[in-house]
């Protein structure tokens, strides 16, 4: 190449002159979770621009909605982020009730956060064994998933279904907790603590893993708040922000007199909370943060959803002892034809994957105007771009892993 | 082995009893291609099973699914040969023939137990490693032919990732070479007769270092994970066989399978005493001494000529003794290629910048040290492993050589010591040499 | 005759001379310059099989260069991989300017 | 959750721009002219005491009754709304900002509707507004890259519109 | 049983025809093929099937040598620049007739003259006895490596101080050729390497980038064009615009 006179400042390195290639991964792509499909720009190995493509799995569920009554959406919902259909189940149910100025018992109350947050542990197993194969490691896949069964063993007990469930609906849930169910749900997480240290050792505080994540994909804290990032991709950049905590005053009620932390490091020290949880006499202490991990990258992300898991973990115990100290109603599911007002309501839930808005236009029919889903997932994904440039192409799976997106929730 | 066959067919010197030997060999060696291929796959699927808490295959094939691998091998050659329409045609098909060659080759060289080997070759080490180092060939070829940018990208990275390990791991294979001061793998293996003492691992600490960069290295070059970059599915597909399906699919995996067997026999020949076990058992049971292993004495071939039929000129002990062997180095092969399993299903899979980082910056300089600190161990002659057990060190002759062999190079090193050099940094560098490189050699049957 | 006889130097030199002469037409005629390269490798090979001919004690026990044909070999073996690396460069080189790897195209030194 | 302070602020700032502010609905809502938009929003964003640092969603709700009986009984005109669900991160409120648009740009069908964008205030309305323009049909001017993101480049019509009718066949796919 | 009773030295002869066959043939397809990647794909086999060859004469550890850094070495780095540079005008390219016409007859005569030097010679074109050649070939690999030394083995028993002294060993080659390498490689990863620009940016595309670049900086490119085009005559490309090559 002749020697330029003006000074380039895109100069930047001496290599062998290779071309440029433009390469799909996906949509049939074993790392894509799904139907995702990421247009790559390499020059070589070196990644220099990714465009997601979405839409493979759209539905138009909105459009669904505006033609089926409130209680009647329910098992669309369940179809979004089917990894964690209860809590998709709860961001739907609450907006109706929000609409409906409806008061939920505090059974019901009590069920829904257990409900709820085995619905995050099981989501969040999966996030961790899929992050895992990401990275070419399979064994953790599977541990996820044998904890998984367990949770999704319990579901079917209480609502006859293993993956789409349409168990929490506005006005309450389908049907109480079986007889037995508190007990063996105190077996299981008994056994599951076990399991944590282990899958920390698979993964968290393995070399390789570490390795391949830390430092890689670094999101600060305004970039994650600019893109809308969520859940634990936001609390991964050290933004202290958990609608269970800072929610609508009708959603973080269904906290209240619980004990758990918000996972998120403090951007300042880089130390997260202390684990002040005990299981069998010894404190269940965290890994140590290893040297290279720097706060906002993948390595943090998936941090936070394991520390997550264990908050998850404690919350199930209390709800489980204040479930049964109470008795009476767990709420009545509303009619299936249960006239919405003319008035709109818009609610956000903390789901696994971020936060999941759900918007209803009533029109003072049964049959609602309109619907919105305010995927979390969508506006994780959306970061995608500004995050994968000038990488690797092995850090894509890791990068799109750690946002830990879900297609039927961005495709909706 | 042909003057044998030829003596049964009571014809002198025929060409029927060099083709029949040779067959003999070649189907023996396919046999543990793809017998081994097979056994390994079901392995793989077992272990993966177990350490993942689950079973693994359990149906075809009675209680353990011993058979599934063929069931699988059955139904992959009953699936259609795909060619993609942008593929080099030619190419494309004849690549994966390539890699079984070239692994399939590699077998020709590496003796199984004391005498059983393909062909004896004085080079074995190199030649294995060379012919091992042609797979890429295939990589590279099926990746540019499938007309696939997956496919291109995992030959790149399988090229630039085999061409660099084979550095370190040509300068770990010098260790034992340099310390028995010989090419031939059957007397590597010989050397290491006796107690598990006498294996070069234990011969000092830098043969350890060496002994466990070699494998880490051995591991990269035949692709295995934590460094299967060229098939990472996650991020490639599946890499150069991303478009290949049915057999030649297949027989990529007979390859892999092979070639891990491969490097892994060499690791148990070069440093865990070969087709010796821990124990001496053919010396103890009296089947066969560790004096006259390696002789070229008719005496102790399985096969002596002048017998009459087949079970009459069999000659029960040796053959016990090279049955043992044979089992022996099987064994610690495929324990080998346990461990690579295991490795396998426990970590991620690194980044290729990392593959490279790692041969250079780690594997390339700890082989380095390896090296420098075994011949200095040797020059020094410090206490090996087999003096601290006062095992002694058996030096054998190699069984096709002229007996006179070994003393031309003991009388060679006396005498070119008492040469006058009319250079000081020349003598100086040849005394350093000298005191290195034969040294093994010359004194091999002290120890 | 080669059925019968039994292989001698000559045929060797003879395999080499083909080699060499494949090599050096490949050379000439080639306009890919890393056709040319292997062109060149081809020449080596060639005179590479000469030395191991005339080296081989296999071959002619009395009168053979001994060691010394095989270290000459080793040496060219050696030599060629410095010369590829180098005519890669140049090659590569020549790519990075000219776009091309015709060797035709490498008119820029005419008159 | 806003308060009233934050309200008259807004008046104060933008006057006529503020079109309707109604604080007795579930969520508390402001409406605003197109032209104001993108200001209100970067004041949204940088106003002390409420720094609105997050854009939850971006909805288009289609006012438009197919059927004329019902047409008649409304008290509306058919518009477009297009509601932007704000939230603040550092402050945790929340507020909701709505802009009324015609259905098509000066009633000329297929003509799109204009709205300002504002993937300049909150990088994540660049895809919610993709996806508003893909399934309702509001053109967003001074977007990035607008284009259909759910939807396949070639397809026709804006599936939320209400008189959206799902095409009989699509590349040889049976629609309906 | 006439047929049945041909020895070791026939076998000799077997591989050397196979051998020879293989590399002479692949040898031709290296000349004959259109294809740069087949090419350097019949170059591996022909090479492949020299180090047979080197084998069958006896020079074990040169064989492997061959097939180690020639095949596994020199020829996967040749494969690296036909990839670096295959793009699609270059995969194929016809040779001229009258190339071919001119060297084919200039080829002819030197393979001629080769073939006649080879066989010219009584000494090499005597039949050898190879009955015992499998015993003779011995441990090369030790002297050779004690020869690249500086230490010969094989000229012990030489009287003659003045042959002894000729054949003093090879360290000094070895030493210049290893240095020689080192040199060589470094030189050529300098030479190789190019500047190479940066993709990095928030630009939707390279391309872009650089229409975006080209327009900013117009006025100056303009001049540094002419100066290429003055210097480079013909083939000149701009450096930015890297596509409009007629080939």
């Amino acid at each position: 190449m002749a020697s330029s006179k003006i000074d380039d400042p895109r100069v930047i390195e001496f290599d062998v002159r290779t071309d440029e290639m433009l390469i799909n991964m996906g949509p049939q792509h074993p790392s894509t979770h799904g139907v995702l499909r990421l247009v790559l720009r390499t020059d070589g190995e070196v990644v220099s621009d990714v465009e997601p493509h979405i839409g493979y799995l759209h539905r138009c569920a909105e459009k669904i909605g505006e033609n089926l009554t409130a209680r009647q959406w329910v098992p669309y919902t369940d179809r979004m982020d089917y990894l964690a259909a209860m809590n998709m189940n709860l961001g739907w149910s609450l907006v109706i009730e929000k609409m409906l100025e409806y008061d939920l018992p505090e059974r019901g109350r009590h069920l829904r956060v257990i409900i709820s947050e085995m619905g995050r542990i099981a989501s969040h197993l999966v996030a961790m064994g899929t992050y895992g194969l990401d990275l070419g490691s399979f064994t953790p896949f599977l541990y996820g998933f044998r904890e998984r069964e367990k949770i999704l063993n319990l579901f079917e007990e209480a609502c006859g279904a293993r993956l789409t469930y349409s168990y929490l609906t506005p006005g309450g849930a389908t049907a109480d907790l079986p007889a037995d169910w508190t007990g063996k749900c105190r077996q299981f997480l008994a056994e599951f603590k076990e399991v944590i240290p282990e899958l920390h050792t698979l993964l968290t505080t393995n070399s390789i893993f570490v390795s391949r994540t830390a430092g890689i994909g670094v999101m600060s804290a305004k970039m994650a708040i600019d893109y809308g990032c969520t859940g634990p991709v936001l609390r991964g950049s050290g933004v202290y922000h958990d609608l269970r905590f800072h929610g609508e005053e009708r959603y973080t009620e269904m906290y209240d007199g619980y004990v758990f932390d918000v996972i998120c490091a403090d951007p300042a020290t880089g130390k997260y909370p202390e684990s002040n949880y005990e299981f069998h006499g010894d404190s269940l202490d965290y890994p140590e943060i290893p040297r290279q991990a720097v706060l906002g990258d993948c390595w943090h992300r998936f941090y936070v959803r394991m520390l997550e898991v264990v908050q998850s973990v404690r919350l199930v115990e209390q709800a489980i002892e204040k479930y049964e100290a109470t008795s009476g109603d767990w709420g009545t599911p509303i009619k299936l034809v249960q006239k919405l007002p003319v008035k709109e309501a818009y609610m956000e839930t903390e789901a696994p994957r971020g936060q999941m808005g759900f918007y209803v236009v009533g029109n003072g029919e049964s049959i609602p105007w309109r619907v919105r889903a305010r995927s979390s997932s969508f506006c994780n994904l959306s970061v995608t771009a500004p995050l994968c440039q000038g990488i690797l192409l092995a850090d894509i799976p890791a990068i799109v892993g750690s946002l830990d997106v879900v297609m039927g929730e961005i495709d909706r | 082995m042909a003057d044998f066959v030829n003596h049964i067919l009571t014809l002198e010197d025929s060409w029927i009893g060099y083709i029949v030997a040779a067959l003999v060999a070649a189907v023996l060696i396919l046999h543990v291609v793809a017998v081994g291929a097979l056994l390994f796959i079901w392995m793989e699927r077992k272990i993966s099973g177990r350490i993942q808490d689950r079973l693994g295959p359990t149906r075809v094939g009675g209680k353990f699914g011993w058979l599934q691998t063929l069931a699988d091998g059955i139904k992959l050659i009953a699936k259609e040969d795909v060619t993609p329409d942008l593929a080099d045609k030619f190419l494309f098909k004849i690549a994966p023939y390539v890699g079984l060659a070239a692994s399939y080759a590699a077998f020709i060289a590496l003796p199984f137990a004391d005498g059983v080997v393909g062909q004896h070759v004085n080079t074995a080490v190199f030649f294995v490693l060379a012919v091992l180092g042609l797979e890429v060939f295939s990589v590279i070829l099926a990746g540019y032919s499938s007309g696939s940018k997956w496919s291109l990208f995992g030959a790149m990275r399988e090229a630039a990732q085999v061409v660099s390990y084979e550095v370190p791991l040509g300068m770990c294979v010098v260790v034992p070479v340099m310390i028995c001061g010989t090419m031939n793998l059957t007397t590597i293996a010989n050397m290491q007769a006796g107690f598990f003492t006498n294996w070069l691992v234990f011969n000092d600490p830098f043969t350890f270092l060496t002994a466990i960069v070699y494998f880490t290295c051995a591991t990269a070059g035949v692709n295995r994970a934590p460094f299967d970059l060229a098939e990472a599915e996650s991020e490639l597909v599946a890499g150069f066989h991303t478009e290949y399906s049915g057999l030649r699919w297949s027989l990529f995996f007979m390859a892999e399978y092979s070639s891990m067997f491969i490097v892994a026999a060499l690791a148990s020949i070069l440093f865990f005493g070969g087709s010796h076990g821990p124990i001496p058992i053919a010396d103890v049971l009296g089947l066969l001494s560790l004096d006259n292993l390696g002789s070229s004495d008719p005496a102790f071939h399985v096969f002596n000529e002048d017998g009459g039929g087949f079970f009459a000129s069999l000659n029960l002990e040796i053959a016990i003794a090279r049955f043992l062997g044979v089992a022996n180095l099987l064994l610690k092969g495929t324990i080998g290629v346990t461990v690579m399993m295991w490795v396998r299903w426990s970590f991620p899979r690194l980044r290729i910048d990392q593959v490279m980082t790692m041969c250079l910056k780690y594997c390339v300089p700890l082989a380095a040290v390896g090296f420098l600190g075994a011949t200095a161990w040797q020059a020094l002659d410090l206490p090996t492993g087999n003096s601290l057990m006062n095992s002694p060190r058996y030096s054998h002759h190699e069984l096709w050589t002229a007996d006179d062999s070994e003393s031309t190079v003991e009388e060679a090193s006396s005498n070119e010591v008492q040469t006058p050099h009319e250079d000081d940094t020349h003598a100086a560098a040849k005394a350093v040499e000298l005191k290195t490189v034969p040294v093994s050699v010359v004194k091999g049957g002290e120890r | 005759m080669l059925l019968i006889g039994t292989v001698s130097v000559s045929w060797y030199l003879a395999v080499g001379a083909v080699l060499f002469v494949l090599g050096a037409v490949c050379m000439a005629t080639k306009r890919n310059l890393l056709g040319v390269l292997m062109g060149v490798e081809l020449v080596l090979n060639g005179a590479n099989m000469n030395f191991i001919a005339f080296g081989s004690k296999v071959l002619r026990p009395q009168g053979s260069l001994g060691l010394d044909g095989q270290l000459i070999a080793l040496f060219v073996i050696v030599l060629a991989a410095a010369e590829a690396a180098v005519a890669l460069a140049i090659a590569l080189n020549f790519y990075n300017n000219h776009n091309t790897v015709d060797v035709d195209r490498a008119n820029e030194l005419n008159g | 959750m806003s308060d009233i302070p934050l309200v008259s602020e807004l008046r104060l700032k933008f006057g006529e721009g503020i079109i309707d502010v109604n604080l007795e609905a579930i969520d508390e809502w402001v409406e605003v002219t197109p032209d104001v938009l993108v200001d209100v929003c970067q004041f949204l964003k940088e106003a002390e005491g409420f720094r609105f640092d997050m854009c939850n969603s971006i909805t288009v709700v289609d006012y438009l009754h197919t059927d004329p009986k019902k047409a008649a009984k409304v008290d509306w005109e058919p518009h477009l709304e297009v509601v932007y669900h704000l939230s603040s991160i550092a402050t945790k409120l929340t507020l909701v900002l709505k802009v009324k648009i015609p259905r098509w740009k000066n009633g000329v069908e297929g003509d799109l509707p204009t709205v300002p964008s504002v993937a300049g205030v909150w990088a994540t309305a660049d895809w919610h507004e993709r996806e508003a323009y893909d399934l309702s049909g509001v053109n967003f001017l001074g977007h990035p890259n607008l284009k259909r993101i759910l939807c396949p480049d070639d397809w026709e019509g804006y599936p939320l519109r209400k008189d959206y009718e799902m095409p009989l066949e699509y590349h040889g796919i049976r629609g309906r | 049983m006439d047929l049945f009773a041909v020895a070791w030295p026939y076998w000799h002869q077997f591989f050397f025809i196979i051998f020879a066959a293989t590399a002479v043939g692949f040898g031709f397809g290296v000349l004959l093929s259109k294809n740069v990647v087949r090419m350097a794909f019949y170059l591996v086999l022909s090479l492949g099937s020299t180090a047979g060859l080197f084998f069958l004469a006896g020079a074990e550890f040169v064989g492997a040598m061959q097939l180690m850094i020639y095949v596994g070495g020199t020829l996967v780095l040749l494969i690296f620049g036909v990839m670096l540079t295959a793009q699609k005008d270059f995969i194929n390219m016809d040779t001229h007739t009258q190339d071919w016409i001119l060297a084919t007859i200039v080829g002819g005569s030197l393979l001629m003259v080769l073939l006649f030097a080879a066989f010219g010679a009584e000494d090499w074109n005597t039949p050898q006895d190879l009955t015992d050649a499998k015993v003779e070939a011995t441990k090369e690999a030790t002297p050779l490596g004690l020869a690249l030394t500086g230490i010969r083995v094989d000229t012990l028993g030489e009287t003659d101080d003045a042959v002894q002294g000729g054949k003093a060993g090879y360290l000094m080659p070895f030493i210049i050729v290893s240095v020689h390498l080192l040199v060589v490689l470094i030189g050529a990863a300098y030479m190789a390497r190019t500047k190479k620009l940066s993709h990095a940016t928030d630009d939707k595309s390279s391309r872009a980038k650089l229409m975006l670049f080209k327009m900013e900086h117009e006025a100056e490119l303009l001049e540094e064009e002419t100066y290429v085009v003055t210097h480079r005559g013909q083939s000149a490309l701009n450096p930015l615009d890297p596509q409009d090559d007629e080939n």
